[in-house]
């Protein structure tokens, strides 16, 4: 298949199913970061790079051959069988975390439980890995301003012929954000969480800018405050983790945070993912806007 | 009766697919992506029944949006492909 | 019946190889970065599908269930795809940048304009003057 | 008996839902050109997704799971009409004409495939 927008659409098809996928196989919260991930904010970004690559590719390939497949198959003989609850898998520290943690922490969904608080210098670190990648693309694709300021008075609000679309994703996208505010708080009861309510609001932002120009859009999240919600997120995480210290505490141990240790734990996990969700949302929204100033400066070079 | 429903969306997802790689224009594909993210929604609604636990319909809720924002994205990056003007009046 | 029990592992294992084969065979980046995606989803189908029990249900606490799947793999994973964005995003950011200073996205157009680069420079440096115009015809060659 | 009720009523609605949505995709696979295809998904789409989501409404154990279907109800009747929509406008403002019975000859293989 030469055309890398057929490639590119299919890939989102793909993701569409994995989600599902991973929804049959209990997996809630993963097929929630799927499908707003997978399936929304990699497809776009794969089109925003189609736009200033070519769309065909050139049918060169080598052929290798691939044995590697049938050691990995003869591997798997020994590995346990799917489904069984007696896999080694599930008896190291995920009994404890099954059956202790609506005690210790008091929230119904184990995952979140696990990845905000017996995990949480893990999700730090992750939460550090993604503002290095949205530092990443900010300096990888900066613009210099002069360019910018050339292009912003041609910037042209797009599909403005598409009236129809304008009015409904105007009902829809005050929608979108209180949806990813539900999904934010509610991650505590059910799927959810800040990684994926990040996502969610990103999503709803870059559905704005492509209805209504990246001008607009840039009126409220422009670069300042983009860098600095980048950076506030990240900081709100590791504050709460040094707060935990200087109460006496460990490193993100929430429990010294109130009297209650279990109140402690809601309000450590409440801030945590909150930190998680405003940085997922800034790089979200800063890598989209970079690959589309890309495309504006690209079309008006020509 | 969820599992005839659920079965018979997959047919309906497979037939989908055959049409989005064979699909000979590229809005044949774009359909064919829209379509297959509409029964995905209505899949993943009927496998939390199907389940027996009813309180997932969040992930369909996303998939619904998600869908929409990506077939915009998709005709808002291809339109600016094609060099032809657009005609103001349709 | 015993064996027919990994399938799991099986459909990993194809999809793994289907991934690993598009990053090695095109020379397309960005067909590169799809297969990339390709192989870290089979890594997600891996771990999730380790997690899975049959008969239980999501981790998500309620009075009327007693089995719950693994919960640590979901949490890895969850973190895994964020992730996965990032850095796909960071490698299309390349690919871009990789376009405007090559003007192409073949691996195979970029190996040579890296070669002749190297060549040109290095004939500088031995102070050589006359221009190898043959050069072109042999790398086509 | 109300409970009965309610099944077989869920029941023929799934059921409707589902020959709906086979017949659209049967559409898809099989009608000539774009057009047609847009037309034979874009309304078996709204219609079948509302039957077999006004199904699993009846059989909904507490108002939030009721509310939530409602909220994918009225989602998905907006955006695929609208995507429908936007998408056959963009598919006619970029050249792609709909197959007419004046040109028998025309067959939706030899449109311009580079689009």
């Amino acid at each position: 298949m030469g055309d890398l927008f057929a490639v590119v659409m299919l890939s989102g098809i793909y993701s569409l199913l994995s989600a599902a996928l991973f929804l049959d196989l209990h997996a809630v919260d993963v097929a929630f970061t799927e499908a707003s991930v997978g399936a929304g904010i990699s497809t776009l970004l794969f089109l925003a790079t189609l736009k200033l690559v070519p769309r065909y590719d050139k049918k060169s390939r080598y052929k290798p051959t691939l044995a590697t497949g049938a050691l990995l198959i003869y591997g798997t003989l020994d590995m346990p069988h799917f489904g069984k609850a007696d896999a080694p898998v599930h008896e190291h520290v995920a009994p404890r975390y099954l059956n202790e943690s609506m005690e210790e922490i008091g929230v119904p969904n184990v995952v979140t439980s696990v990845l905000a608080s017996y995990r949480g210098f893990d999700t730090l670190g992750e939460t550090l890995v993604i503002f290095t990648a949205g530092i990443g693309v900010m300096s990888l694709l900066r613009i210099s301003r002069q360019a910018k300021e050339e292009s912003k008075s041609k910037t042209p609000a797009d599909m403005q012929q598409q009236v129809i679309l304008r009015v409904v994703a105007k009902m829809m996208i005050p929608l979108i954000l209180i949806f990813a505010l539900y999904v934010q708080f509610h991650g505590d009861y059910g799927p959810g969480g800040g990684f994926q309510a990040g996502v969610i609001f990103a999503a709803g932002i870059i559905l704005y800018t492509m209805l209504f120009g990246l001008s607009t859009a840039q009126k409220i999240f422009n670069r300042k405050v983009l860098e600095l919600f980048t950076a506030i997120g990240v900081f709100l995480y590791a504050s709460v983790g040094f707060a935990c210290l200087f109460m006496g505490g460990n490193f993100l141990d929430y429990s010294v945070l109130r009297h209650d240790p279990v109140h402690g734990q809601h309000l450590g996990i409440l801030l945590v993912e909150l930190g998680v969700g405003i940085t997922v949302a800034s790089v979200m929204m800063t890598i989209f806007f970079k690959f589309t100033w890309r495309t504006v400066k690209h079309k008006y070079n020509q | 009766m969820y599992i005839l429903t659920t079965l018979t969306l997959l047919v309906v997802m497979a037939f989908t697919l055959i049409r989005a790689f064979k699909g000979p224009t590229l809005y044949d594909r774009i359909l064919a992506v829209n379509t297959f993210g509409t029964k995905t929604v209505l899949l993943i609604a009927v496998l939390n029944f199907l389940a027996g636990r009813q309180d997932f319909l969040d992930i369909a809720i996303v998939y619904a949006l998600i869908n929409f924002i990506s077939v915009i994205g998709i005709l808002r990056f291809f339109e600016y492909s094609t060099k032809k003007p657009l005609d103001e009046d349709l | 019946m015993n064996i027919l029990g990994l399938y799991n592992y099986w459909i990993v294992v194809i999809l793994m190889l289907i991934g690993f084969y598009i990053v090695i065979a095109h020379e397309n980046l960005v067909k590169k970065l799809v297969g990339l995606a390709i192989f870290q989803t089979s890594v997600f189908f891996l771990y999730i599908s380790m997690g899975k029990i049959t008969g239980a249900t999501a981790p998500i606490l309620d009075k009327q269930w007693q089995l719950y799947s693994n919960p640590l793999p979901h949490v890895l994973i969850l973190t895994a795809i964020v992730v996965g964005i990032a850095t796909t995003a960071l490698g299309l950011s390349l690919v871009v940048r990789i376009q405007e200073a090559y003007g192409s996205i073949e691996e195979n157009d970029i190996q040579i304009q890296d070669t002749q680069d190297q060549f040109e420079c290095q004939l500088e440096a031995y102070g050589v003057q006359e221009k190898l115009t043959t050069f072109d015809q042999d790398l086509d060659e | 008996m109300i409970e009965t009720l309610l099944d077989i009523l869920s029941w023929i609605l799934l059921l409707s839902g589902s020959f709906f949505c086979l017949t659209g995709a049967l559409g898809l696979l099989r009608f000539p050109d774009f057009f047609t295809r847009t037309h034979a998904t874009g309304i078996t789409d709204t219609m079948g997704a509302g039957l077999i989501l006004i199904g699993l409404m009846l059989q909904a154990s507490n108002w939030i799971v009721f509310a939530k279907l409602i909220i994918i109800t009225l989602f998905s009747f907006m955006a695929a009409t609208t995507a429908c929509h936007a998408m056959s406008k963009a598919a006619i403002k970029s050249g792609l004409k709909p197959q007419i019975k004046d040109h028998p000859g025309r067959d939706s293989e030899e449109q311009p495939s580079k689009l």
